[in-house]
């Protein structure tokens, strides 16, 4: 038999410690993701904005001296699938670059931590905090939510004893942003109006009737983009023109060119974490030139900036491992915990406190027809204090 | 099941669909260890009533007692318990060989269960054993010993009949309800199978009621006859006496010496 | 019924050969003719392939997973191809062994897919004209055909194919299960429709009747075609006698004549 | 076949599964260990399905009902992100967890009995997202939407983990989880696969057989016809159990998201193209539908005119090309054996002609 | 009061289109005794090819087209699986509709990947209000289409030779071919119906107030499962009727999932199958279900 004869901790020609997924000459990393699921979009423009930095980085020689290379796995949002891509891919693997969909992360997250395996999901709860070999690039969805009420409180001019709605998903995203979203309520003495849905829900007007029948002064949604152009659909049919803010997976730019865009440019707001690529920030023009000549026609949307930014970390942590020329897992891990102030994309993060956010800072966006991405700035990047 | 074979009251039976009066007050009698015909023209009620002995229908009003014991309201297997066995006019045989389906008619003289058939105790395997013995008597007794271990669907249709009549058998019963069993068959055919029937009367000493249209076969097995028309009886004697019957004739046998 | 016309529908068999599943040969080389404006019966015992030559004719061995491995039929010349749309478009209709009624239509309805190619006025005749042929069937026209008695269904069956008004008839067995008043009634129903230029082929196992009614007749036997004549010749013949008309019925006692012997179950 | 090549051939068959671990990697011995739960929920479902005509869409829910019932079982109690568990030891709780599913199999089986054929599919169908829905909401027990994670299975002290005893080797193969799993996996398949060739051999098997075929026949030769059905529910229910327990030690995590219509429909395509009633059938293609997709998945990389995730070139990725070669095997399978691959391997019927004396 | 009647207005109008595609089971399953597991991707390439034509063709002619594509893929599902599969039994042709379905929409996501897609549809955003109750007209109008379009498959169904055709055929195939019925093509005239009508069925999805049609639209076909089932599974009116039911179940338990909350939250998914379940108990065949009619 020929099984089992793992190279775990050797020593490279260049002197630097490997490990898994590391040879002389190349750094293997994975990525779970969705193309073919409901998050296929997205997971299209991560898997494309990662390969972006891979071929630059190549060009420009690598890190420490080795190629990088990512291997795809897509899971389709399948949890037993993509439990079987980890198995699969894991052996070799210095990092994961992207993990979409929080049920995967918690499936996989026992492995990660027993194997030492940095990985980057693409999902914002905050449950995904506190734990060392996982790292969420942005703030949490509930920070997101506690900013949108914020900016609503303002917009909407929201007095204590108004009510609000929130449509979330079922599952780690709604809730956690639900969390956020409660706190923040209670703070400003606002009551919460709940409606829960399932990503296959496609027609909202029943929830709106409820809404509106509650006397809702504003309404938040997190869920995805169908859901969002449903909601705000519905709500500009049964004449609820009331501002509606969305967390940041529940908008595409796709939505604008239908018939809901024009109530949503009316009505909508999104909040992220991540800088819309719009932003007039030098690296994030630069990134959506090399992006569009790269992949002409692709849409480029927060996919886009969500996955250079995870791109940026794990860049980041290579380059402080190999400094300390110790390519295993522990020493990338180790590396990346003690990176404190990066700036991605326009946003500072800092990565040394696991149970914390690496940003609390999230941006207030507006749909707009014609824009890259479909959004645009209405407040920059900034912090409410909770 | 060695108990001898005993008296089937029918008594007032009537069952009715919807706007339709199948059996209207029915009574006959079958006598022990006999073979007693049920005869009548095309929708009188013969095999309804046959439904209602084996509790696959549920009479309206009336009383069928067999050996004492009111069989309406019982459930099929629970009248299949007792000792009536039956057949049924259009053949009704399960997937699977002859060997399969004779020990289907055995499924109430054997206990084993779920359990220790899935662990093939020892109990399990003597009395599938045993039984399956027995039913190669029955069958080898019916001719189609050869036809064992063969799936019934190729079978022709004169075979199939007999599987369903073996089948019956292998349910040892007291009573047995045959519906048509020589339908569809040659004269010749038709004498072995009157044999049969004979034969099973004779050496299991049971009692059998029959449905046939087959006159001759009538004359030949029965010793009593019973006649429905419109669900009502007109008739109740000897062979001879109700092949004499002038409404027998008029609505039944139409000319006499037509009836092969 | 219209003046007479000579009559067609001659239907010629030629050196047939059938097998079932790739396995089973049911014909071994059948050659018939079935006779314009005549009654031909086809007797044998089960098994002999009677109804597997009915299907040959109307198309529907497919549906049984048989094929014609070689040889051949002609309805007036032209050759049948296995379809059974155009075997009845050609008016040439079946009645299957076993009843076949589409059991969760109602009688009336059973009967309007037997005449699915007339328009509304020719279809209401020839209903009319079933109804007088059977009048039970009147009398139930709204009753579920799967509800009604075996016999009932028989004649159902029947009606049914008579509601094209065909001109070659295949009738399987359609004796079956009839009281003996009932089939003398039909017998007397498929010599009126014969009477009115109708061809017909008769597969039964009441040779008595069948003989009686018919002009021709054949025995098959095994796949083969054992005997063929007139049917007063195979009436006569001594073979015919014995085995399909039951001559020489008084034999011994029936128990006695029951070769095997089984004892009681000991339990 | 005849006797002694078949023997032959499952003797060889056996020895393969056997010697498995000690070469197959990980993904390989996972991607078995679901086939393995797959083939004992299939046998189940051909069970009632297949033997006694009974549709069912709600099988999904009976592994979860095994799936959730071994991991509450065995999990842990009061643990800190406030779920609850018995804590029993794994192997009692992985009995229990059987036992628990034929208990809803027996408590939904008048349902069951009462409805027929595409309703009864459908009705069960609405186990599925009843069942979901719960999966959803009964937090404490189920963990919700991200589910929970689950006990590893423990026999006697010797735990089926990487864990203790640590570093094992056997014949110098790092023996891990996986690898110790997949023993315990092929017993319970044996198992499975005995228990359920004899029963359909005996009278239970044919009496099931005959409700299927025709209840009035079945009833009046002696069977009672409710009464079966209903413990072809449990028995289908035992055998879902058992698959979904097992896909929970497999998984090591336990999601609502698996047990959806998906899941059910998977079962009955396992039964349909391994040929209705045939438990063999079943079984082999049990593996076939839950290893071609992951294989396809896994391999659909290497290709060839395939548009890697990320080149930035036209056509289908390796997902979108895994997903159209595994529609294209369920159609192009049901075209060359329509009646399942139990019906390659039939009997023909026998090459003479019957012979009948006149 | 609004919020209870534009609850059932919205139920109402969501039902009468799930109704548009229970029938197609239902037409499906009669013809052929399938379970057609493809009908929401034949839906979805209905919808996507009015969204890709209506610009040069116009709204009207790209909804023929719509049908014809729908329907024509449905047809040629069913010739190719007849063909294939010559004798087998239903259950083979099912599974066979997983199979395609998944080349379908593979197919389709892969052209649709992550747009929605306009139908081009009349009805834009406008909104119709009686006394406070609001409803979008493409509602109104879907209500209006699929009512006359069930009107019509019932008639056909009772009246015209090719339903009886295919009632017969439905209890007898051979006695059927017999009848000189061609039961490919009955049956292809079903399945042809059926995918015609997922097609209309997807315009009034996409419709506003839903942004479009997009690679999900297909997934609510199985919404209308339990529609046909509660209806019965050979009934036109039943598939009506139950998709009502499930329409407004569906409403009023999403639209008072707040009061409903001590059942657990998202009960809108569950609530059209309780009631299925509920209804079934009742009445086993559905509620216009026929009996299945058998005796010995
Ligand atoms: N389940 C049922 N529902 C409605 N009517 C029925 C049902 N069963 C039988 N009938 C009717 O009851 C009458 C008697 O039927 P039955 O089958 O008992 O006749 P039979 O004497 O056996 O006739 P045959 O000799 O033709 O078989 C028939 O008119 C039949 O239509
Ligand atoms: N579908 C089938 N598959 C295989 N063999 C068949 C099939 N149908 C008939 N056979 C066989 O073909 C032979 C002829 O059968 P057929 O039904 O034509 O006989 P028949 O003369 O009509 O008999 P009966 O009087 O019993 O109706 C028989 O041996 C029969 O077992
Ligand atoms: C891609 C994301 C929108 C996924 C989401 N955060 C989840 O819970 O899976
Ligand atoms: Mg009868
Ligand atoms: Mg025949």
């Amino acid at each position: 038999s020929t099984k089992g004869s793992s190279a775990d901790g050797t020593l490279g020609k260049d002197g630097v410690k490997t490990g898994p997924g590391v040879t002389d000459s190349t750094i293997t990393m994975a990525a779970l993701t969705d193309l073919t699921g409901p998050y296929a979009s997205l997971g299209k423009s991560i898997v494309n904005a990662q390969q972006l930095w891979v071929d630059q980085t190549n060009a420009n020689g690598g890190i420490c001296g080795r190629k990088l290379r990512i291997v795809v796995k897509d899971h389709g949002y399948d949890v037993q699938k993509a439990v079987a891509a980890f198995t699969e891919v894991e052996p070799d693997t210095a990092l994961l670059t992207q993990v979409i969909g929080s049920p995967v992360v918690a499936a996989i997250k026992q492995d990660l931590n027993g194997k030492h395996l940095l990985a980057l999901p693409m999902a914002w709860a905050s449950t995904m905090l506190g734990q060392p070999y996982i790292q969420v690039v942005g703030s949490t969805y509930d920070v997101d939510m506690i900013t949108g009420v914020d900016f609503l409180t303002r917009k909407a001019g929201l007095v204590a004893g108004d009510r609000i709605g929130h449509v979330y998903f079922e599952g780690e995203y709604g809730e956690n942003a639900l969390a956020g979203s409660k706190y923040a309520a209670e703070k400003g003495k606002l009551t919460l109006v709940e409606q829960k849905i399932k990503p296959t829900d496609q027609d909202l007007t029943a929830q709106v009737s409820a809404l509106r029948e509650a006397g809702v002064k504003a309404v938040l949604i997190s869920a995805g983009p169908k859901q969002t152009a449903a909601l705000v659909g519905a709500a500009a049919g049964q004449g609820l023109t009331v501002p509606v803010l969305s967390s940041a997976p529940g908008f595409a730019p796709q939505l604008l060119d239908t018939a809901v865009g024009p109530a949503l440019e009316r009505q909508l707001s999104v909040v992220s974490a991540i800088s819309p690529v719009s932003a007039d920030v030098s690296a994030m023009r630069v990134l959506v030139q090399d992006y569009q000549a790269k992949y002409p026609g692709a849409p480029v949307d927060s996919g886009v900036a969500s996955g250079w930014s995870a791109a940026q970390v794990a860049a980041e942590a290579l380059g402080a491992a190999c400094a300390e020329k110790d390519l295993t897992r522990e020493g990338i891990a180790a590396a990346h915990r003690k990176t404190t102030a990066l700036n991605i994309l326009g946003v500072p993060m800092n990565f040394s406190d696991v149970t914390k956010a690496p940003t609390r800072q999230a941006y207030i966006l507006k749909p707009a027809k014609g824009v890259t991405g479909g959004l645009t700035t209405v407040e920059g990047a900034h912090e409410v204090k909770p | 099941m060695t108990a001898a074979a005993a008296e089937l009251r029918v008594e007032g039976v009537t069952v009715r669909f919807a706007g339709l009066t199948a059996l209207d007050e029915v009574s006959f009698t079958v006598a022990p260890g006999s073979i007693h015909a049920l005869i009548g023209p095309n929708g009188a009620g013969k095999s309804t009533c046959f439904n209602v002995l084996s509790g696959v229908y549920r009479a309206t009003g009336g009383s069928v007692r067999y050996d004492g014991r009111e069989l309406t309201g019982l459930p099929p297997h629970r009248i299949a318990g007792l000792g009536i066995a039956r057949t049924f006019q259009n053949i009704v045989l399960t997937a699977g060989t002859v060997a399969d389906n004779l020990m289907l008619g055995r499924h109430g003289l054997t206990t084993a269960g779920f359990t220790s058939t899935a662990l093939r105790l020892p109990k399990a395997v003597r009395e599938q054993r045993r039984h399956r013995q027995r039913a190669y008597e029955i069958a080898d007794f019916l001719g189609i010993a050869a036809h064992f271990d063969q799936p019934v669907g190729p079978l022709s249709y004169g075979d199939r009949k007999r599987v369903e009549i073996a089948r019956a058998l292998c349910m040892e019963p007291r009573l047995l309800l045959l519906d048509e069993p020589v339908a569809g068959m040659n004269p010749t055919e038709r004498l072995a199978m009157a044999a049969t029937v004979a034969a099973v009367r004779a050496e299991l000493g049971i009692s059998i009621l029959i449905v046939e249209h087959d006159m001759g076969m009538v004359m030949r097995l029965a010793d009593a006859v019973t006649v429905l028309d419109f669900g009502r009886r007109i008739a109740d004697g000897t062979p001879e006496s109700v092949q004499r019957d002038p409404e027998v004739i008029a609505a039944y046998l139409g000319r006499q010496e037509e009836s092969a | 019924m219209s003046p007479p016309t000579p009559p067609t529908g001659t239907l010629r068999i030629d050196r047939l050969q059938v097998t079932y599943s790739r396995a089973v040969q049911a014909l071994r080389g059948v050659s018939l003719e079935v006779r314009a404006g005549e009654i031909t019966a086809v007797l044998g015992s089960n098994g002999a392939g009677k109804s597997t030559l009915l299907r040959a004719l109307s198309g529907t061995l497919a549906l049984h997973r048989g094929v014609v491995d070689s040889g051949g039929v002609t309805l007036d010349g032209a050759p049948l191809t296995g379809d059974p749309a155009r075997a009845v478009a050609a008016g040439m209709v079946q009645v299957p062994e076993g009843r076949r009624v589409f059991a969760d239509l109602t009688v009336e309805e059973n009967l309007r897919a037997g005449g699915l190619a007339l328009g509304g006025r020719a279809r209401r005749a020839a209903q009319e004209r079933v109804f007088e042929l059977l009048p039970v069937l009147a009398e139930r026209r709204r009753q579920a055909a799967g509800l009604m008695s075996g016999g009932e269904q028989q004649m159902l069956a029947l009606g049914r194919a008579l509601m094209a008004g065909p001109k070659v008839l295949l009738l399987d067995e359609p004796s079956l299960g009839l009281a003996p008043m009932m089939v003398e009634r039909i017998a007397g129903i498929v010599q009126r429709i014969n009477a009115a230029g109708t061809t017909v082929l008769l597969v039964e196992q009441n040779a008595a009747v069948a003989l009686r009614i018919s002009h021709r007749a054949s025995v098959l036997e095994n796949g083969l075609v054992r005997l063929t004549g007139s049917a007063e010749e195979l009436a006569g013949n001594d073979e015919v006698r014995r085995l399909y008309l039951g001559a020489g019925e008084s034999g011994p006692e029936p128990a006695a004549a029951h070769p095997a012997k089984l004892g009681r179950w000991a339990g | 076949m005849s006797e002694l090549p078949k023997r032959l051939t499952v003797g060889l068959g056996v020895l393969v599964l056997l010697a498995l671990p000690f070469y197959a990697t990980g993904f390989w011995l996972q991607s078995g260990l679901f086939a393995m739960a797959a083939v004992i929920g299939a046998i189940g479902l051909s069970l009632l399905t297949g033997t006694t005509g009974q549709l069912s869409l709600g099988h999904a829910f009976f592994l979860a009902v095994g799936a959730y019932g071994y991991v509450w079982l065995a999990g842990p109690a009061g643990a800190a992100d406030g779920l609850t568990g018995l804590g029993l030891p794994p192997l009692l709780a992985f009995g229990l967890a059987v036992a628990l599913t034929g208990l809803a199999g027996g408590l939904l089986s008048p349902i069951a009995g009462r409805l027929r054929g595409m309703y009864l599919g459908v009705a069960t169908l609405a186990l599925v997202f009843i069942g979901q829905h719960v999966m959803l909401n009964a937090h404490t027990v189920t963990g919700g939407y991200n589910g929970r994670s689950v006990q590893p299975m423990d026999l006697f002290g010797f735990a089926l983990t990487d864990g203790s005893p640590r570093g094992l080797l056997v014949l110098g193969v790092p023996f891990g989880g996986l690898e110790r799993l997949w023993y315990f996996g092929l017993a319970l398949v044996t198992v499975a696969l005995l228990a359920a060739r004899n029963l359909l051999r005996g009278r239970p098997g044919r009496a099931l057989g005959a409700v299927r075929d025709s209840e009035v026949a079945a009833a009046v030769m002696g069977v009672p016809v409710a009464r079966y059905r209903s413990a072809a529910f449990v028995v289908s229910c035992l055998y879902a159990g058992a698959g979904g327990a097992l896909l929970a030690l497999v998984f090591r995590r336990v999601v609502p998201e698996t047990f959806g219509l998906v899941l059910s429909i998977d079962y009955l395509a396992m039964i349909v193209i391994g040929g209705l009633g045939s438990v063999g059938g079943a079984a082999v293609a049990a593996v076939l539908v839950t290893l071609l997709p992951q294989l396809l998945t896994g391999y659909a990389d290497d290709l060839p005119l395939l548009a890697r995730p990320g080149s930035g070139s036209a056509g289908p990725t390796p997902g979108e090309a895994a997903r159209y070669l595994y529609g294209a095997a369920i159609v192009l399978v049901l075209t060359l054996a329509p009646q399942g691959l139990a019906g390659l391997t039939r009997r023909r019927p026998r090459k003479t002609p019957q012979e009948h004396t006149p | 009061m609004t919020k209870f009647a534009e609850t059932v207005l919205n139920g109402l109008a969501l039902g009468s289109v799930y109704a548009l595609i229970a029938l197609g089971f239902v037409v499906i399953f009669k013809a052929s005794g399938v379970m057609n597991f493809a009908h929401g991707s034949i839906l979805l390439l209905g919808g996507w090819t009015v969204a890709v034509t209506h610009q040069a063709v116009g709204f009207p002619l790209a909804v023929l087209c719509g049908a014809l594509a729908a329907g024509g893929a449905a047809g040629l599902l069913h010739t190719l699986a007849a063909r294939g599969l010559r004798g087998a039994e239903a259950h083979a042709l099912t599974i066979l509709t997983i199979g395609v379905d998944l080349l379908l929409v593979t197919a389709l996501n892969e052209r649709i990947g992550p747009d929605f897609l306009s139908t081009g549809d009349p009805w834009g955003d406008a909104v119709a209000g009686f006394g406070g109750v609001a409803v979008t007209q493409s509602r109104l109008a879907g209500i209006v289409v699929s009512v006359l379009l069930i009107g019509g498959v019932f008639a056909l169904f009772r009246w015209s030779r090719w339903g009886l055709s295919m009632r017969a055929a439905a209890a007898d195939q051979e006695a059927a071919a017999l009848m000189g019925i061609r039961l490919n093509r009955v049956r292809l005239a079903a399945w042809c119906l059926a995918g015609a009508l997922a097609a209309v069925a997807a315009v009034f999805l996409a419709a506003f107030p839903a942004p479009g049609l997009d690679r999900t639209t297909g997934q609510i076909a199985l919404a209308a499962f339990p529609a046909a089932i509660l209806g019965g599974m050979d009934s036109a009116v039943g598939a009506l009727a139950g998709s009502l039911v499930i329409g407004l179940s569906s409403a009023l338990a999403a639209g008072y999932q707040e009061q409903l909350s001590g059942l657990g939250t998202g009960l809108a998914d569950v609530a059209p199958y309780l009631v299925m379940v509920l209804v079934l108990l009742v009445r086993p065949n559905g509620l216009f279900g026929s009996k299945e009619l058998s005796r010995v």
